[in-house]
């Protein structure tokens, strides 16, 4: 259904209920959703289920909602960083759950669940201690391990620009996860440096189109 | 039996129960009449399973470019606010249950809310599917538009499909041109009646209904 | 490795073997790449599997192609159209055998063979003829049936611009099955309109990277 | 042991070896210094995972942008003819091997191929795979670049990894301070020696070796 323009970050966060699992788009901080980020925090859900290529840099975003304890899972291929210190101390106090997945496997198991497919056979990982357990198969003389989708309830996305349908633009690297990311929760929400009128992106150019878009907020 | 609604009283009614600010894919055929009959102001977005959200009306004149059908390979135009994908994109949009509402036509649709619509099972038929399974299992509603009796009296609601399926236990609406049926739970409900009585209905239909 | 900027759609066609998968982009004409197909036809290939959405419109391109006898097999989803005569000729004849696929499995299984993957679980078709003998498995209460990749020797792909590196631009709806056939196929073989200089294209806006591309011919 | 090549070297020699026109994944960490070796006429187009191809060199000063960074997350510019992707075709990109080669650190490669580069398997250890394991089955052809020997004298190349793999018989050549290995096969073979001797090699490695 249509798009939401919300006027504030903390408008389009309303209403994410404990226990959620949020997707968390970006690649450390190219197209992270700082703005909805924080307001998740003031927003208060907790118990929830993190779905991000990181686990937060410093003591800000996604590592300030770790520090105080609304995370109970990280599924994430990179956990450690320079300045993870938030998360290692989580970790090493066996105060956090991570399930960790090659960074490939997470994009396309988010794919999975925004496509309707069920799972898939995949060739990243077998053989090493991230399959262990999945169930593995020969498929003309390849072996593969099957991987099942990763669906959001709610997935936070950094874009560029967004017209008032919807329609995504991003920009240079930033790009990265928003896009699978929006196919793959119930509720996409995105943060935009600006909210353009119906007509003023190039159709040819949308990367996100708005069916797969529920609020924006501009910030 | 009395005349019910003609082709683009169907479309109409079927437009009348699209939700306002809907993403929808009209199948090719009479399903594409529905276009005609969307308020402008309900923001409905059409879904063209080609590569193409917010698709337009046909092209007419100049209008025409051969570089932008739809699924029925019919020139149509680009709105303001559209958006073009390729068809990996486009079927993953449908296949993941992305779209509100997608309307079909169909030769058969049972009691359960399978649908049969894109093979008559003829020997010497050449068949040809089409987007027709993606659709049928891909939006979150899939509407029937078809006629409730084919033309050798036959109904085209049936306790179960005689023709291959298409889909299984995926339509919700039937709307033909005598009534519109809620499909696919334990009963059949009968919504509304055009130029028929409820009672007319049934003793034409294999199908148990229920008044809606 | 690099792009070839081809001469003429003769030079860009040369090499196809006899046998070979040829994936063939469009969907009725938009997007058809009708000069490599003359090409190919010319080529002289036969006993060729061909893979395109449709099967040919009245007697000129793929049509013309089936009529010279020189595909074995059709996979495609919908071969019966209103100008659609050679091809149900030949069919009705037992002359070509016919892989009737589903549209999006159609596409989903390209996309597979270009992403790496072995095989997916998807919904479609499910307790139709056309799953009838492959595997089926229930997940999260929803019956999925397997799906495989499907891989091309050489595509031919049309699109609107190419530039020096092979990076591609579509146009309206015309991109339909280009982007994927160009991934799924050992040898991808592009008619543009026009070949750019590099720097030329937006990297924001190209659909297919240059990756994909072996030979590209202005036509 | 008389000294081998640095990092500066080892990285000029892994650059010798990629083919010119190919498409090139670097590593983070050592294999970065490649970029810095190959011939701008050789038409090398880098693809970085987190979805760029002909990815630039690094940025400096004003040409610094938050949002475009490569997979170490350290901003790079954007040379003529890049084009950027999202993350699921990134790596599609590169499972489905359309990298020619992709080059990368390791803890230790064994004789046939696997490769140990993400987790030192101590138990206190935060693991951390990014696309490692993806990278490592992804490309054509798999360079690893490291050192020889470890800190403590141990070797690097061995019969079989101890350290958890990222990826089982993927590698075909490992770059080193010491000498070039092709691996894989049946045999290491050597295939080039820097400051030592190929009977020193043999002597402190616990793998068969073969001269190349």
């Amino acid at each position: 259904m249509s798009v939401t323009i919300c006027e504030s970050a903390a408008e389009a966060v309303a209403g994410i209920s404990d226990g959620s699992t949020v997707l968390v788009g970006g690649f450390g901080l190219a197209g992270m959703p700082v703005r909805l980020v924080d307001a998740l925090i003031d927003q208060g859900a907790t118990d929830l289920t993190v779905v991000s290529n990181n686990a937060g840099n410093g003591d800000t975003g996604l590592a300030a909602l770790l520090a105080k304890g609304r995370v109970r899972k990280v599924i994430c291929s990179f956990p450690r960083q320079s300045d993870s210190y938030v998360f290692d101390g989580l970790y090493r106090d066996g105060r956090i759950e991570l399930e960790l997945v090659p960074q490939g496997n997470l994009a396309e198991r988010m794919r999975a669940a925004g496509a309707g497919i069920g799972a898939f056979f995949c060739p990243t990982g077998v053989g090493t201690p991230l399959a262990e357990g999945k169930e593995t198969r020969e498929i003309d003389g390849r072996t593969y391990v099957l991987e099942h989708p990763i669906k959001g309830d709610v997935a936070l996305v950094g874009a560029h620009r967004a017209d008032r349908m919807g329609n995504l633009v991003y920009r240079k690297t930033a790009r990265n996860f928003g896009p699978v990311m929006a196919t793959a929760a119930t509720t996409t929400i995105v943060q935009v440096r600006e909210v353009v009128e119906i007509g003023e992106l190039d159709p040819e150019t949308v990367v996100t189109p708005g069916i797969y878009v529920d609020r924006v907020v501009a910030v | 039996m009395s005349a019910g609604l003609d082709k683009g009283e169907m479309a109409a009614r079927v437009a009348r129960d699209i939700p306002h600010g809907a993403y929808v894919n009209l199948g090719i055929g009479q399903p594409t009449l529905v276009a005609d009959h969307l308020d402008a102001d309900a923001g409905v977005v059409l879904h063209t399973e080609n590569g193409m959200l917010n698709m337009g009306r046909a092209a007419v004149g100049d209008e025409v470019d051969a570089d932008l059908v739809n699924a029925g390979k019919i020139p149509v135009v680009e709105p303001p606010g559209a958006a073009y994908f390729h068809s990996a994109d486009s079927f993953a949009m449908m296949r993941g249950s992305h779209l509100d509402v997608c309307v079909l036509g169909a030769f058969q649709v049972s009691a359960g809310g399978d649908i049969a619509n894109w093979h008559t099972g003829a020997p010497d038929a050449i068949p040809a599917v089409g987007g027709a399974m993606d659709l049928a299992i891909g939006a979150k509603q899939v509407f029937v538009m078809m006629t409730l009796f084919a033309k050798d009296g036959t109904p085209k609601l049936v306790p179960d499909c005689t023709y291959p399926l298409t889909g299984v236990a995926c339509v919700s609406r039937v709307y033909t041109d005598l009534a519109v049926f809620e499909v696919g739970g334990d009963e059949v409900v009968v919504v509304d009646v055009f130029g028929t009585t409820y009672d007319e209905l049934s003793a034409r239909l294999d199908v148990p209904l229920r008044r809606g």
